[in-house]
């Protein structure tokens, strides 16, 4: 359990996907700009990265290992997010038009969304199990959220201040993304 | 529902395709790639651990199963006789795992060099782990015997200024080696034996 | 609208230079641009990919199905990915190694889709190659610039031939991630004031 | 040939699965979305970058069919597909004549009179609801810049005398800054109007005369020198009719405040 | 001025003005020419009376056609011009200058109509009264749509520096007295809450009112806290008393109701304090409409380009431009600032330091409502910062570090969003 | 009507407490001033270059960028001199010059003026600065290395250093009162606990400062590494080490109280100040930097709004 903990810890702060990877830096400026869509955004990226993690696991062991095929991972795993996130959106859309509105319209975004991949492709690499997989999925997504939480509530303020028109926007974010990153530091050598 | 078999189809028939692309290409440079990895991820430490020695130890290398793990052993012929191996060990670092190759001469036990292959320390300082010949020599003439330590830890071992982080990453990196290398020796002189 | 070739081209350097005037594809660009040859590498292997989907897309523009098109164009970008990742490993392995795992994830950096969708699906074959080649180039001039400044100022160094002599002691931060970010941000900062004259 | 059947096979297995799969979740899943959306999100990339700052194509495409966001929000895209939603939008981008704005007043710093001198939020707004702002005409600019501020387009800037100046290449005739001047100062007129009467004071001549320069003192001269019979005077203030009006100048020179000004460019 | 202590420590205490370091009464001689401005747009057309039309001391005087509204000459004389007048807040004004006579006739028809303070009713105080000194609200008593059940006397005055209602309960308590039973008879109210501070208990409690103590610090005597602190009822953001049933009235008014009744005459004459560019204070008698120029004049104060006149209290009150602007029933005090006394008004950026936080009574995150006030979000900072539970007491200007005008922001931002909400309303 | 004078107009309140961005500041430089002058006395010269190169060019820089993006020079209100100072407080008397002029570019413009100047920035300045200069110069902030060329009647040590590679027995000869006097290895300004105290002190009575900030800062580390010490003391110091050393002074006086990245109310303000606390004595004991100072008050600054969140209802206010 211990061990989980830790690496559950090094996936939220110490190897923080966003801020320590760089993965996941577009809808991270897109989705930042308000509190609301932020945290929405979070959530759908824990939702959505913990069943991707999971099921491109599986492909991998027991339909790309026991063949040779591990070179076609790339392939097999952006097929199988992009059909699992527009499955997932239609299902909610369906079916639980509530949910749908609070993180559904969030998740075609994640289809493009490095993170998610990038969490998949790292698993497989690390060669975590199935039980670790699980919890680095959840953790690195819970670690985007939380990235993507505290630089909402940052920019909000941002927003309002009196920037120079040139750094307006993306620039000045990008550089608060650099603050964060660099707040994050912190972390380093903790798990 | 006609359209939905369309997409179908289309779908399939580009995913196989792509598929079977791929596969050729993988097909021909596969070789290439194993003997590439090789090279360039542990060839040069190898090569200057086991410095003037008249083989290619990339090419004369072995396996050995320790456990789970199959570990690659690279034989060194120095003066026409196999005697040293260089193998790898793993210590933990400022920013993650280090990989580091050490080189042992059966005849004495004695760590002949050590080299780091892969870290992800912070440049300019952490990184000296694997430029800076003065920190790498310390190891050389060591027995495999003791636990390596630096100075601050209460070892014998010189710190990289700034970055004791790394330095005991390596440390405890050769250590492990020492340790695989206690265990696996007698295999190991098994082996050799092939190479003459 | 029709523009000629040239012109398609040409707004890829400038007017429509990634990522600094469409705000896209930013994590390779924050991730691999540690050396300038890395950003190179990268940005190659981006023409590379971006070239050859755009052409498929564009001939298979008639075929694809409208309903399934993103399904199909991330086949197409896959595949070339693959295609790439297997020719990097086998021919210039260090530099694959430096990119890691940036080099699969070009598959979901939205340059490439969003190009195959607003250009390719509509345009025909040479328009097409120009697009992903202006477009390719100016993704490739950014990621070398920000790679040139973050390794000049972060290691000291030009395509690791040491520039400043033995006495400069690097600026670490411009190499760590959180320089990364404030070097892009500075960056698109400097091209908007270039952008608005 | 084995690797290389064997890859097809699993990838063809995958494609067909998957796109079954999501074929009949469609059918199964339908939901009504608004067919004007559809068409915009057809257009759209479908690339779900996040680079407009919606949640994803058809999030953004449902912005815009709400008229929330402009047509060319989609900034992957480029003009093409701007283009395009327009055209589904039918805000078509050719639509007869433009109007532009032009700053009715011309009482600058040292032309119009102050009755005080006004400290606080730097926003006419807020000055006009001190006694009525600083400036003595009850018409005139109050020249703290609000609609420089508002506008969308970086069109208005404020000049060194205290009036704003409009930029008409960049101005799109949005409107914003007639709605945010609470002395609707700036006004909408047609690009080919040539000729107007720069002034907005309904005040009687006398009054004008005493606070501003640069006031229209309803004196009627204009319109009697105007051949076209273009220009009437509506409570103290000469309003120049754009659609009659050709340009030739004779009013020109019968104003005594010199506030019928030519609008093209010398 | 009262600067920041050397402890900062610890909240600021704002002691109000006392009318014990208030010189005696000083009366201000008619003036020549008055003006009396009537709070109702002005409107040419519909006018009921023309130049030189003769007017008495007390006369009630009808504006337009089809309206209610009226003024109250105070002095004896001829309208000498009509104009309009825009005061703040887009308030637009009628302004009636009267020529004053040099004999002085009292008018007569409020005597017959009122018929002795027995016979109060509501309507003659709604028909005479409004222009009464102290501004009594009289329409809230007749506004059908909110029903009044509590009155409130105020007899502290509820911004600093002024002393006029101390003045009042020390000098005039029988009418206080008087007026509060006309009141109770005219609106059968019976709930009446008296407000005093300490050092009025004694006086006030005479009236056998029931009175509640109300801290001497400002802002206690501000209605919204006076509701919270002694009524216990929280006025909702964006309402006032009245839509709760509680109407507030100044005791200058309710001795303005008694003395009318008592006497048959309408009063005229304001009580005001007047605070000189030294900062000493005088206590004024002067007539409605008297030009402040008369008083400064009577006081030998001269102003000069950059100075500032402002009337009303220190922190709510308003500037006006010219120096002939006149006293209006409830102009309380006139004060006088040197333009090296006139604190700099900056458009420095809010610096965070908190200290707007800690001295709001109405616990409003001012350091965010103000960032979106500057940018112009008036509608977030209403959903999401409170901006209509500011009870406008300007304590955060008064504190701010960086010298913004934090109070002008969030009247302006109040107005404009109901200019917007109005204008929404009237289009769809 | 005819007058002369035009008068003043303005919105109420016509009257302000005299309170100025720029008196608060050259309060601040009161309070910083008896550390850097004990600093000047151990240190000599070096140190007051350090000190007036950190100021001036600070000043520079703000008054450059002012120049350069033509809005209104901003360096009468002594903001960029605080900020030049304190960072010169945190330097080590040996830093070089280069490191100095960078440091003050990034606090005056990546820090501060970037985001709008005084009051817009997210994270303090300073400790934005030194943060990027100490992960990128690490040897120029091992103060033991740095300052191994002076020579004091007291052991150059620098505490957290020797605890951090030796253990709690390194530290055992340091003495309270030998702490509170600056007999210490460490920044120019930081190592005068006694100082710092007063003048925090000061600041606090002046009402420029937050008790609440402060305090909770102190009490945060305290605690915390109290709980270590319970655990485990021969591995982890005890509070008093961890209170007297580093920066933990000048930390909870002089970067936390920082106005525009730090909450204002009073709940938030505890909150900020003693996770700011935790997470110091955290990154000491088990993270990998010698001094967890900086880096908490930078993780604390970004949670700031977060936590600001956390306020009274207003009055009236519905739902």
């Amino acid at each position: 359990m211990g061990d989980y903990a830790l690496l559950a810890i090094s996936c939220i702060l110490v190897n923080n996907i966003l801020l320590a990877q760089y993965l996941g830096c577009c809808p991270f400026m897109g989705t930042s700009k308000k509190m609301e869509t932020a945290i929405g955004m979070g959530m759908a990226v824990i939702f959505v990265l913990v069943m991707a993690g999971s099921i491109t696991w599986l492909i991998d062991a027991y339909v790309l290992k026991p063949f040779g095929l591990e070179y076609l991972r790339t392939i097999a795993f952006i097929l199988v997010i992009a059909s699992l996130v527009q499955f997932v959106e239609m299902f909610l859309r369906k079916s639980i038009p509530g949910l749908y509105k609070g993180l559904g319209i969030f998740l075609p975004l994640i289809t493009t969304n490095c993170a998610v991949m990038g969490v998949c492709l790292i698993n497989i690499n690390e060669e975590y199990t199935f039980i670790q997989s699980l919890v680095t999925s959840f953790s690195y997504a819970a670690g985007f959220g939380l990235a993507l939480v505290l630089f909402a509530g940052v920019r909000e303020r941002i927003l309002l201040a009196r920037v120079p028109k040139p750094l307006e926007d993306t620039a000045i974010g990008l550089v608060t993304a650099g603050m964060l990153a660099l707040a994050f530091f912190a972390f380093k050598g903790m798990a | 529902m006609r359209e939905i078999i369309k997409m179908i189809v289309v779908l399939t028939v580009l995913s196989s395709f792509s598929g079977g692309l791929l596969a050729a290409i993988r097909g021909g440079t596969k070789e290439k790639i194993e003997y590439q990895q090789l090279v360039f991820v542990k060839g040069p430490a190898i090569r200057n651990i086991l410095e003037g020695c008249s083989n290619d130890p990339i090419v004369d290398r072995f396996k050995i199963k320790d456990g789970d793990i199959e570990r690659s052993f690279f034989v060194g012929v120095f003066d026409g006789k196999a005697n040293t191996v260089a193998f790898e060990g793993v210590g933990k670092g400022f920013g993650g795992d280090i990989g580091l190759m050490v080189g042992v001469s059966i005849d004495d036990d004695k760590i002949i060099g050590m080299g780091v292959t892969t870290h992800s320390e912070t440049p300019g300082i952490g990184t000296k782990a694997k430029t800076d010949p003065k920190f790498s020599n310390q190891f050389k003439g060591l027995a495999v015997v003791e636990p390596y330590k630096i100075k601050p830890d209460g070892g014998g071992i010189d710190a990289i200024s700034g970055a004791t982080v790394t330095s005991r990453g390596v440390c405890v990196g050769v250590t492990n080696a020492a340790e695989i290398y206690k265990r696996l020796k007698p295999q190991i002189a098994d082996k050799i034996k092939e190479f003459k | 609208m029709a523009k000629s070739i040239t012109q398609e081209f040409v707004k890829g350097l400038w007017d429509e230079i990634p990522p600094f005037r469409l705000v896209l594809g930013l994590c390779p660009v924050l991730a691999v641009t540690k050396s300038v040859e890395n950003g190179l590498g990268m940005g190659v292997a981006v023409v590379f990919v971006l070239v050859c989907s755009n052409i498929l897309v564009s001939l298979l523009r008639n075929i694809i199905p409208s309903k399934v098109r993103i399904a199909c164009f991330i086949v197409i970008i896959a595949t070339f990915v693959i295609v790439v990742e297997l020719l990097m490993q086998a021919y210039t392995y260090p530099l694959f190694l430096k990119l890691g795992i940036f080099i699969p994830l070009i598959v979901v950096n939205c340059v490439l889709l969003g190009r195959a969708e607003a250009f390719a699906y509509k345009n025909g074959v040479i328009a097409s190659i120009a697009d992903g080649l202006g477009i390719g180039i100016g993704f490739t001039i950014s990621l070398t610039a920000l790679g040139a400044l973050r390794e000049v100022f972060g290691s000291g160094t030009f395509f690791g031939i040491s520039v400043f002599g033995p006495s400069f002691q690097p600026f670490t931060f411009m190499v760590e991630a959180p320089g990364a970010f404030v070097c892009l941000g500075l960056m698109l900062c400097m091209m908007n004031l270039a952008g608005n004259k | 040939m084995g690797p290389i059947l064997n890859a097809m096979v699993a990838m063809g297995g995958l494609g067909l699965v998957l796109s079954i799969v999501l074929g009949v979740a469609s059918k199964v899943f339908y939901v009504y979305v608004d067919p004007k959306v559809v068409a915009v999100d057809e257009c759209l990339p479908g690339a779900n970058c996040g680079g407009c700052g919606y949640a994803g194509c058809s999030d953004c495409a449902v912005a815009m069919v709400a008229g929330e966001a402009p047509p060319n929000a989609c900034k992957a895209g480029g003009d093409d597909i701007t283009e395009a939603v327009a055209t589904v939008l039918g805000v078509s981008a050719e639509s007869a004549e433009r109007d532009i704005i032009s700053i009715f007043c011309r009482g600058t710093h040292t032309a119009a009179e102050r009755k005080y001198s006004y400290k606080g939020v730097l926003d006419c707004r807020a000055a006009v609801l001190l006694a009525g702002g600083d400036k003595s005409c009850m018409y005139g600019c109050l020249g703290l810049g609000t609609c420089v501020v508002s506008c969308p387009f970086d069109a208005l800037k404020m000049g060194e005398d205290g009036l704003p100046v409009v930029n008409e290449k960049l101005c799109t005739g949005c409107g914003t800054c007639v709605a945010i001047c609470p002395r609707n100062i700036p006004t909408l007129i047609k690009e080919s109007q040539k000729v107007a009467a720069l002034c907005s004071s309904h005040d009687g001549g006398k009054v004008v005369k005493a606070i501003c320069n640069v006031g229209c003192q309803g004196c009627g001269k204009c319109k009697k020198a105007c051949p076209e019979k273009a220009i009437i005077v509506d409570k103290f203030l000469a309003i120049v009719d754009g659609e009659k009006c050709t340009g030739c100048g004779e009013c020109f020179e019968e104003c005594p405040t010199g506030i019928i000004q030519s609008l093209v460019a010398a | 001025m009262i600067k920041r202590s050397f402890i900062g420590l610890l909240k600021p205490q704002f002691e109000c003005g006392s009318i014990k370091d208030t010189p005696s009464l000083k009366q201000i001689p008619t003036s020549k020419e008055i003006t009396l401005l009537s709070n109702c747009p002005f409107d040419k057309k519909k006018l009921l009376f023309k130049k030189k039309a003769p007017v008495k001391t007390g006369q009630k005087l009808l504006l337009y056609k089809e309206s209610d509204e009226y003024i109250v000459s105070s002095v004896t004389g001829q309208v000498s011009s009509i104009s309009s007048y825009i005061g703040d807040f887009g308030q637009s004004y009628t302004a009636i200058a009267i020529e004053v006579a040099d004999e002085e006739e009292m008018d007569d028809e409020f005597k017959s109509a009122a018929g002795g303070s027995q016979n109060a009713t509501l309507e003659t105080v709604k028909n005479y009264l409004a222009f009464a000194p102290g501004n009594p609200p009289v329409k809230l008593f007749t506004d059908k749509d909110k029903p009044i059940n509590t009155i409130v006397v105020c007899c502290a005055d509820s911004d600093l520096l002024i002393t006029t209602n101390q003045y009042i309960v020390q000098s005039d308590i029988d009418a206080i007295k008087n007026g509060i039973s006309i009141l109770k008879t005219a609106t059968g109210i019976n709930d009446i809450i008296m407000v005093a501070s300490q050092s009025q208990m004694h006086e006030v409690s005479a009236t056998g009112e029931k009175v509640n103590q109300v801290n001497d610090t400002y802002p206690s005597a501000l209605p919204p806290l006076i509701m919270k602190d002694m009524l216990g009822k929280v006025v909702p953001a964006g309402k006032n008393p009245e839509d709760i049933g509680v109407c507030f009235i100044s005791a200058e008014a309710v001795a303005s109701i008694g003395n009318a009744f008592n006497s048959g005459q309408i009063p005229v004459t304001k009580i005001l304090t007047l605070v000189k560019k030294d900062g000493s204070k005088s206590l004024v008698s002067a007539r409605i409409g008297t030009p402040a120029s008369d008083i400064f004049k009577a006081f030998n104060i001269t102003l000069s380009e950059n100075d500032r006149i402002i009337f009303g209290g220190p922190m709510t009150g308003s500037c006006v431009y010219s120096e002939d602007h006149p006293v209006q029933p409830d102009t309380d005090a006139i004060i006088v600032q040197d333009k090296d006394d006139i604190p700099v008004i900056s458009d420095y950026p809010c610096t965070n330091c908190g200290d707007c936080i800690r001295v709001c009574p109405a616990n409003i995150q001012i350091n965010l409502l103000v960032r979106f006030l500057e940018t112009g979000q008036y509608q977030e900072a209403a959903d999401q910062y409170d901006l209509y539970s500011c009870i406008e007491c300007g304590l955060c200007s008064y504190v701010c570090v960086s010298g913004m005008p934090i109070f002008q922001y969030i009247r302006v931002a109040k107005y404009e969003l109901d200019r917007a909400n109005t204008a929404e309303a009237t289009n769809g | 009507m005819v007058d002369n004078n035009r008068f003043i107009v303005s919105h109420a309140p016509f009257w302000h407490d005299g309170s100025r961005i720029s008196t608060r500041n050259y309060n601040i430089a009161l309070a910083a001033l008896p550390a850097i002058l004990l600093g000047i006395i151990y240190y000599g010269m070096p140190a007051v270059g350090v000190v007036s190169l950190s100021i001036s060019s600070a000043i520079i820089w703000e008054f450059a960028f002012c120049r350069i993006t033509k809005c209104s020079v901003t360096i009468g209100d002594g903001s960029a001199a605080i900020i030049g100072m304190i960072f010169g407080m945190l330097l080590p008397a040996t830093a070089p010059w280069w490191l100095i002029i960078i440091g003050t570019f990034v606090a005056i413009i990546i820090g501060k003026q970037i985001y709008g100047g005084i009051g817009a920035n997210p994270f303090n300045p300073v400790v934005v600065a030194i943060a990027i200069v100490m992960i990128s110069w690490r040897d120029v902030f091992d103060f033991n290395e740095a300052l191994m060329n002076y020579d004091f009647d007291f052991a150059m040590v620098y505490p957290l250093a020797a605890l951090k590679h030796f253990g709690v027995s390194a530290v055992d000869s340091f003495s309270m009162g030998d702490l509170l006097m600056g007999k210490q290895s460490g920044g120019i300004g930081s190592t005068f606990g006694l100082g710092l105290i007063a003048g925090g002190i000061y600041l606090i009575v002046r009402g420029i400062i937050r008790w609440e900030i402060s305090l909770s800062f102190l009490a945060g580390i305290f605690i915390t590494a109290l709980i270590f010490n319970l655990n485990d003391s021969a591995r982890y110091a005890g509070p008093a080490i961890h209170l007297f050393t580093g920066y933990t002074l000048i930390g909870a006086f002089f970067l936390a109280t920082e106005d525009s990245s730090s909450p204002v109310n009073f709940i938030p303000m505890l909150i900020y100040g003693a996770s700011a606390g935790l997470l110091t004595v955290l990154i000491r004991n088990i993270g990998v930097y010698v001094d967890g100072v900086i880096f908490a008050i930078l993780i604390m600054n970004l949670v700031n709004p977060l936590l600001d969140k956390i306020h009274p209802k207003a009055i009236g206010r519905v739902a």
